[in-house]
């Protein structure tokens, strides 16, 4: 490849930049001006979802492969290169990126303790985010997946709720824990493949002994992993959730996790088929035994947001199932739930972040016939909670289903396992949506208004989302599958 | 009983000596004193590589000059600052001083 | 679907099927405030359905095959998943049945649920169900069947559960929605299992080759058991029956659509509707029929204990819904669906005429009912007793015929034993039936003379000539005609119209001929009297139990209390359900891995945590105060380096 | 005449140091005036410095050798000067009469070590070194009424003379081995002869000496009292500027006996997993900041070493990219305290508590400066340790590469403890809003600017450091 490649507008980039110039931009707010602060984010964000939402439909997915490629080469002594571009597997995940940060933005709406900070700050974080999903370069990859990261820091601990020092502390050193495999293996990678490029594709190119893809795809596996919430690695799920704010908990569990599934599946799996193939039943083992235990110690829990966070440890699981497979069905499905889950997530923590701000309080016991009160508010969990658990006609059954069938196909026993997770997942569904909605009125949160119109917005637009691709699953699977078919190919 | 060896036995044990008495003296002093011996030990060596080994007469010479040299600065500093701290402590014992730990 | 305005037949399918729908949308977003609105728009869309089904009926009764449309819904490497109708006699005459009482409970709602908050909601629910009801009864692939069979659960769900302040309410919507789920696991997985193994999921291509043995035997069996636990799930058969009666909490108008007419006869439609692929398992089909007659017998000795009266039709259903799976098992496909058109009708009207009384009453208790003076609701009482006429199996109602049908094909068994417990289950239905109609009818010691001035009396004339009670007697007598005519007139019509559906469908020919009744062992005269004996012989016990002028009203089974606690229990069986999820769920598994998430996992990583900071105090002893044992570890560490060198 | 110009910086220091040796004479005390002094003759000495940057020659007998290697450090040495010197404007730790003393021994120190970054002659090293050593010992001892850290000047001196002892001892024995005191001879001749015990002790001891001044496991025993006890200022200096020196001078010596046997690596890569596992564990449970810093300074030497010890070109540059990034996010941090310290106390971690509502620009500047040292990207700190890493996988240490990345995340606890104090823990009691003059505005907004364009890119400064590394062998 020659050193400078610039298909036209680098819209790639622009859409990176949106997120730092709104950063900047929101620097240079003079800190007591909220409400301009809050409109310039949203400002921003809604340029990065309308930019994110042309790339959907400028993207030709009948010629597939990579599009709007920007590569130039940035450090000449380690081949480091400026390297973006979209294929079927990253530009889900974009256009989840934004619109979850769009929603999120808009939910923290009535955000009053230290605005301009938690902005920028999550305005740095999605930056990460944007930059992980769209770079090529090992790089920049990890450049941009470490800077998403440490902003939660900060994000927990000042604004969190629940033990969030705690929290934040453990969420932060477990996350660039994993770091700490990842890097080296990239290194690894980097000086076994001649030590001059970190192109993702010139190294996949150059190939890698059995040696080397075994070594390197288990140090990816488990460095992802823990942000993807593979079990054993998913403690630090429930409890930064628990502790997040709510558009942190959004972005975090909307979109941060599925940086680590991505990782795997962009970086490991590309780079080590064969290591794949060799920790593959690796992969699937914790994966099953992560849906179904998710499931069940979701069952167990009282606080609104550790059952969705044990809900995401399982979805999580079905994603990292579907990898697993290493089948076109397969793959489809888990790039397919990853999105699903997403905009799910986000609607999940969404209508809690809005219980919660009203009723300080996310106890189950102490709640419980909200649907008299807040009957809109509530409805949004409850469509949330369906979603969750595979009701069909909503995008994450599509997932679910292919994700299934590629697993039943490949680890019978597995498969069939973790089917058997689906109902406990119901029951724990219904559970919390009965236990918190239903029953009799509490004259507590008499007082408490339902959703203005205004804050329904976001949530509506999440709903409209799914069941929007839960019709129309074609819209999205045909972009991801012209690039997963090639890619499952090598298998 | 002239040969480069005794010389070289002879530094040696002076060294130890000095970091023995670094190691076991409580009183400044001493451990100022038993770091010359080291410093010295280090001169007989050069004198002695000097004279048996090198042909370059010189060498060897000018750095033990140095190394006296410097070790007198190196004294009369130490002298200033265990000084300075006997005012303060009314004590030249170390074991006197061990506040800063961990 | 440019094809849409040409094709009147596919018009008509999709506006049916899919203006229920956009009703629900409709209302849900935009009139919900509004409840006449709400109601009337959901009323009109369902009465278009039921406009295009009768349409649809007419214009293809003739029709030479299946008409079938399919377009691709998505595709996933080689997993195309296609989106279509498959319309043949079958589907045409489920989506009608689907439709009418759709229709008719929908405007018997109308009066019953007047006032109620809750309104717009429930009828946007309705809209929900009949939409994805008939979604499902024409899907044209078994995942597309699936799907809106999983959406019918939901819209159940949320319609049990639709007082959800009433706790037991939306308890059972939850109970309902998670057993079914059980078996739609099943369901599910037997699915996943063909897409594997076959690849296609087309009903016709799935009877082709279920008829046509092209796929291997033990595929077939396999899936076709994995499949038949969806059936056990939604038809609530033995062992997943208990949901059922506590689905009563609903509505009952909602009881009568779902959970007797429609919803719960999805299992026994998806059965019949892949019956060729079905029967291509011997194995299956035996399953199916033990599990039929099981369930049948098991709910009719439960009907016989319970005073609430849903509780009884619920019951019954059951027993019924068992008794279809066992025509349909003992390979009476025209049997079974027959029975299962009968009993949309009637057990609909039962219901409905029973809704009439809780809502007048304001109780379910069949004696409070009978004391207060059910009976002077003429058209509920007479309608009823149609109703329990044709459940019972007395000519010429239509129960009667269909009943006949099936104690036909149980008779062609191999093993005498179905016909017998076939038999059985005729006599309990129609002693319980009648137990319940003899318990309002001829209270003990007459009406009570406190409701003859009561303060029930004056609603009562008022509500005879109000709108409210039109509303919901109309439909009534709508259909206890039906339940006359449909045995009457009907059973040759229905019986070639579906039979032929199976001749010059996909099916194998052979299967017809067992469906005809002459086709068994022992004459049909005999057969023919041993049915109605039996339905006559258990109407007569419950006269002699609870109609005589002096009788004891109690029953026999009160002697026996141990038995009449069983049946009560229903046989344990929740208890045993609820015994298993606390203690393998919830106290097993669910705090087993709690404790190990909270104490193992998490506490190893707070563990390394810990280890590290203590591992901190530890090094920083190195750091003591004293000088000389710095310089010690310095001239160690020079030693140790030295030494690594030399050695 | 070439020649001078070859030595213009080092004279320049000098010329400083004279001029306040001349001070020093006379007993009038006046901080301000010093202190302007000062800054005009220390960034004299840097631009004088940075003007010399291309000069390249050898000098004194080929003693003293001025390469671009030499010179990019000897940059690095008049930058850190500079700043102490900026941020003495209130140098409350050291007693009025004192300061011009403060400023002699800070230009005398700065030349000794710029004269140690070109030695390339043991004897001169040895001189070097003794010269910055001594100063520093002065230095440290000068602190006022700190009657808690009146220890702090003897033990720095007990354990510098006898580390020293053992250099000069190492010197003698090498002196034997190889006949020689140049190190381009000594890097000829050596590897012949490391078999030799003497020579293994010798090449051993010396390097211990310079071990001494980089603080290295187990030669650091004397940086956390040294850093705690000493005035801030002076810490700041020996954090940033000797750092540069010791790396500068080990760098140098590895460099020409990279020839040196496979066991020599051994013992690096050993040293240097002890000092940064060391350096992290200890750290977390420091309570004053300083000491704190200390503690990650032995842990960054450790870092430091693992590209030192690939003994590659790149991993030579590497080091002096990580060095370099040390310096600017050390010194930011050490501003920062110097700032909030006003009165020269040790600052406590809790006193930063508010800090980002009494000063948002310094809070920021502390985070991205610990945030660099942790390692966290787009920072510089990030790229260095990336770089070093990549050299150590270049060479295939595996293992040592996961050490260094899990102690990077044991630190970053320490590291986000202290951003914590800072963002989050409301103030005990209220303190004063911190008082930022211009000038330390805009440096700290260039300190952050510097932190993340070298960290974003880094692409020319790498290939200078490469070009640097270059002139090594």
């Amino acid at each position: 490849m020659t050193s400078m490649e610039m298909a036209g507008f680098p819209i790639l980039s622009a859409i990176l930049m949106t997120t730092v110039f709104g950063l900047l931009a929101i620097i240079f707010i003079p800190a007591e001006r909220t409400k301009l602060i809050k409109q310039v984010s949203l400002g921003f964000a809604t340029l990065g979802l309308v930019l994110c939402i042309w790339l959907y439909f400028a993207y030709d997915h009948q010629r597939g492969g990579l599009q709007f490629v920007e590569r130039v080469l940035w450090v000449k002594s380690l081949g480091i290169y400026w390297f973006n571009a979209v294929d079927g597997i990253n530009l889900p995940m974009l256009l989840l990126t934004a619109v979850v940060l769009f929603t999120g933005i808009w939910t923290m709406w009535e955000l009053e303790n230290r605005v301009k900070e938690f902005f920028a700050l999550v305005f740095l974080l999605v930056a990460g985010v944007y930059g992980v999903f769209m770079s090529m370069d090992l790089f920049w990859i990890f450049v941009w997946y470490d800077v998403s990261l440490f902003p939660m820091y900060p994000l927990i601990a000042i604004w969190g709720g629940t033990r969030k020092e705690y929290g934040a502390m453990k969420l932060t050193l477990y996350l660039l824990a994993g770091s700490a495999l990842i890097l080296p293996a990239i290194l690894y990678l980097w000086a076994q493949g001649g030590a001059n490029t970190f192109d993702l594709f010139e190294l996949q190119r150059i190939g890698f002994s059995a040696f080397d893809q075994k070594l390197t795809f288990v140090m990816l596996y488990l460095g992802f992993g823990i942000l993807a919430a593979v079990w054993p690695f998913h403690t630090w799920s429930p409890v930064g959730h628990v502790a997040a704010p709510t558009a942190v908990s959004m972005i975090h569990a909307g979109v941060l996790m599925k940086l680590g599934a991505y990782g795997i599946l962009r970086i490991a799996m590309t780079l080590c088929p064969e290591g794949t193939a060799y920790w593959s039943n690796l992969m699937a083992f914790l994966a099953c035994v992560g849906i179904v235990y998710g499931a069940l110690v979701g069952l167990a829990q009282t606080d609104l947001k550790y059952v969705i966070g044990y809900s995401s440890v399982s979805h999580m699981g079905i994603v990292g199932l579907g990898l697993a497979t290493m089948t076109v069905g397969g793959i489809n499905g888990a790039v397919f739930q990853m999105f699903a889950h997403g905009i799910m997530t986000a609607l999940f923590f969404s209508s809690v972040g809005y219980i919660y701000d009203r009723t300080h309080t996310k106890i189950i016991p102490e709640l419980g016939g909200l649907s008299k009160t807040m009957p809109i508010a509530s409805s949004f969990f409850i469509i949330a909670a369906l979603a969750g658990i595979g009701v069909p006609l909503m995008a994450s059954f599509w997932a679910e289903l292919l994700v299934f069938i590629a697993a039943v196909q490949v680890f019978p026993v597995g498969g069939v396992l973790a089917l058997a997770g689906l109902i406990v997942s119901a029951l724990f569904m219904l559970r919390v949506v009965q236990k918190t909605f239903y029953g009799e009125k509490n004259p507590r949160w008499e007082h408490i208004p339902d959703v203005n119109p205004f804050m329904a917005v976001p949530r509506i637009i999440l709903v409209s989302i799914i069941v929007f691709f839960g019709l129309f699953p074609k819209l999205m699977l045909d972009i991801i599958q012209g690039t997963v078919i090639p890619f499952a190919s090598r298998f | 009983m002239n040969s480069l060896n005794t010389y070289l036995i002879i530094s040696a044990f002076l060294f130890s000596l000095g970091l023995l008495g670094v190691l076991q003296r409580r009183n400044l002093i001493g451990m100022l004193i038993s770091v010359e011996l080291m410093l010295n030990a280090a001169n007989l060596n050069f004198m002695a590589f000097n004279r048996f080994l090198t042909p370059d007469p010189v060498v060897g010479q000018i750095i033990a000059l140095f190394v006296m040299g410097l070790a007198a600065a190196e004294a009369a500093i130490g002298l200033s600052i265990i000084l300075a701290l006997f005012r303060k402590m009314h004590s030249i014992n170390i074991e006197r001083a061990q506040k800063l730990k961990g | 679907m440019d094809a849409l305005p040409r094709d009147p037949v596919l018009l008509a399918t999709v506006l049916g099927t899919s203006l229920p729908f956009l009703s629900m949308a409709v209302i849900l977003i935009f009139t919900r405030a509004n409840r006449q609105l709400s109601s009337r728009i959901s009323v009109a869309a369902i009465g278009c359905s039921l406009a295009s089904a009768l349409f649809l009926l007419i214009t293809l009764r003739a029709a030479p095959g299946a008409i079938q449309y399919q377009t691709e819904w998505f595709s996933s490497g080689n997993f195309n998943v296609a989106f279509g109708y498959y319309l043949d006699p079958l589907s045409l005459l489920m989506l009608t049945i689907v439709a009418v009482i759709a229709f008719l409970v929908q405007v018997y709602s109308l009066g019953y649920m007047a006032g109620d908050p809750g309104f717009s909601r429930y009828y946007a629910f309705q809209s929900l169900f009949a939409w994805a009801m008939m979604n499902m009864v024409i899907a044209g692939s078994l995942l597309q069947l699936f799907i809106f069979w999983e959406l019918v659960g939901l819209a159940s769900y949320l319609l049990i559960g639709f007082y959800y302040e009433k706790w037991s309410a939306s308890q059972a919507g939850k109970k309902a929605f998670v057993m079914t789920r059980v078996g739609d696991v099943g369901f599910f997985l037997g699915i996943i299992i063909l897409v594997i193994g076959f690849g296609n999921l087309g009903i016709p291509e799935l009877n082709t080759a279920g008829a046509s043995h092209s796929i291997p035997q033990q595929l077939i069996t396999v899936s076709a058991l994995l499949i038949l636990c969806g059936v056990i799930g939604k038809s609530a058969q033995f062992p997943l029956l208990t949901w059922l009666p506590d689905a009563m909490e609903g509505q009952t108008p909602v009881s009568a659509l779902l959970h007797s007419a429609t919803m719960v006869a999805a299992g026994v439609y998806m059965f019949s509707r892949i019956f060729p692929f079905f029967s291509a398992s011997p194995e299956a089909m035996t399953a199916a029929l033990a599990i039929g007659t099981v369930t049948m017998i098991l709910a009719s000795t439960m009907a016989m204990v319970t005073y609430d009266i849903k509780q009884v039709w619920a019951y019954s259903t059951i027993s019924q819904l068992g008794l279809m799976v066992m025509a349909l098992a003992a390979g009476g496909y025209f049997a079974g669906v027959y029975h299962l058109t009968t009993h949309a009708g009637f057990k609909a009207l039962l219901f409905l005429c029973s809704g009439i009384f809780i809502h007048s009453f304001h109780t379910n208790d069949m004696r409070i009912i009978g004391k207060e003076g059910g009976r002077r609701l003429t058209i509920p009482t007479v309608c009823m007793t149609i109703g329990a006429l044709a459940l019972a199996g007395v000519f010429p109602f239509s129960g009667f015929f269909s009943k006949e049908a099936i104690l036909g094909v149980l008779a062609a068994q191999p093993g005498k034993i179905w016909l017998y417990a076939g038999l059985i289950g005729a006599l309990l239905t129609a002693y319980y039936s009648f137990r319940l109609i003899f318990y309002i009818v001829l209270p003990q010691g007459g009406i009570s003379a406190s409701s003859d001035s009561g303060h029930h009396e004056p609603s009562h004339d008022e509500e005879h000539h109000g709108y409210i009670f039109w509303a919901m007697a109309v439909p009534v007598i709508i259909l206890a005609g039906l339940t006359l005519i449909l045995g009457l007139f009907f059973e040759h019509p229905l019986q070639g119209f579906i039979s032929g559906m199976l001749g010059h469908g996909s099916a194998s020919v052979l299967l017809v001929q067992h469906t005809t009744p002459e086709a068994h062992g022992i004459g049909h005269e005999l057969l023919l009297a041993l049915g109605v004996s039996a339905g006559l012989f258990g109407i007569a016990l419950a006269w002699f139990e609870f109609g005589r002028k002096d009788s004891s009203r109690t029953g026999f089974l009160s002697c026996f209390p141990s038995i009449w606690r069983l049946f009560d229990l229903r046989w344990f069986m929740d208890i045993f359900f609820r015994k298993a999820l606390d203690t393998a769920v919830y106290a097993g598994l669910t705090s087993l891995f709690t404790k190990n998430d909270r104490r193992i996992i998490d506490g190893a990583i707070d563990g390394i945590c810990f280890f590290t900071e203590a591992g901190g105090r530890l090094f920083s002893f190195l750091q003591s105060g004293m000088l000389q044992y710095n310089l010690l570890v310095m001239a160690l560490g020079a030693g140790v380096a030295i030494l690594f060198f030399l050695v | 005449m070439n020649d001078f110009l070859l030595f213009l910086p080092e004279f320049s220091f000098i010329i400083a140091a004279l001029v306040f040796f001349v001070f020093s004479l006379k007993k009038t005390s006046a901080p301000a005036l010093f202190h302007g002094w000062a800054l005009t003759l220390a960034g004299i000495g840097l631009v004088v410095t940075v003007a010399a940057s291309h000069q390249e020659g050898m000098l004194f007998f080929d003693c003293y050798r001025v390469d671009l290697f030499s010179q990019i450090f000897k940059i690095l040495l008049a930058l850190g000067t500079v700043w102490v010197v900026f941020s003495s404007n209130e140098l409350k730790g050291i007693d009025p009469r004192q300061h011009a003393e403060f400023y002699f021994l800070v230009f005398v120190c700065t030349l000794a070590m710029m004269m140690l970054v070109s030695a390339v002659e043991l004897l001169t090293i040895y001189v070097s070194i003794e010269l910055s050593s001594y100063s520093l010992y002065l230095l440290v001892s000068m602190r006022r009424n700190a009657d808690q850290y009146v220890e702090t000047g003897i033990k720095y001196f007990m354990i510098g003379v006898t580390a020293s002892a053992l250099m000069v001892f190492g010197i003698s024995l090498l002196f034997g081995v190889t006949h020689t005191t140049y190190m381009a001879k000594l890097s000829e001749t050596l590897p012949n002869v490391i078999r030799q015990p003497a020579a293994v002790i010798g090449l051993l001891l010396t390097l211990s000496g310079f071990f001494f001044k980089l603080a290295l496991f187990p030669f650091h025993i004397w940086a956390p009292d040294v850093y705690q006890g000493a005035a801030n200022q002076v810490t700041a200096y020996i954090a940033t500027a000797s750092k540069m020196a010791a790396a500068a001078m080990i760098i140098r010596f590895t460099g020409l006996s990279s020839a040196a046997s496979p066991d020599l690596v051994k013992l690096l890569i050993g040293l240097s997993i002890l000092s940064m596992s060391f350096g992290n564990l200890v750290a977390i449970i420091q309570k004053d900041i300083k000491r704190l810093l200390a503690y990650s300074s032995i842990a960054h030497a450790g870092y430091i070493l693992i590209g030192i010890l690939s003994m590659t070109g790149r991993g030579y540059a590497s080091a002096i990219y990580y060095a370099t990034a040390y310096l600017i996010m050390n010194y930011a941090c050490f501003m920062v305290i110097m700032k909030i310290a006003g009165d020269g106390h040790n600052l406590q971690i809790k006193e930063l508590a508010g800090l980002h509502k009494r000063s948002p620009l310094l809070a920021l500047t502390l985070m991205l400066g610990l945030f660099g040292l942790a390692g966290i990207p787009p920072t510089a700190g990030f790229t260095g340790k990336f770089l070093v890493f990549a050299a150590a996988l270049e060479k295939g240490y595996l293992f040592l590469v996961i050490i260094g990345m899990i102690n990077a995340t044991i630190s970053l606890y320490y590291y986000l403890v202290v951003i914590k104090a800072a963002y989050l823990l409301k103030p005990v009691r209220e303190y004063a809003a911190v008082p930022v003059d211009t000038w330390t505005r805009y440096l700290s907004i260039a300190l952050i600017v510097l932190m993340i364009y070298l960290g974003i890119f880094p692409d020319q400064f790498v290939s200078l450091t490469e070009a640097a590394a270059r002139t090594l062998f």
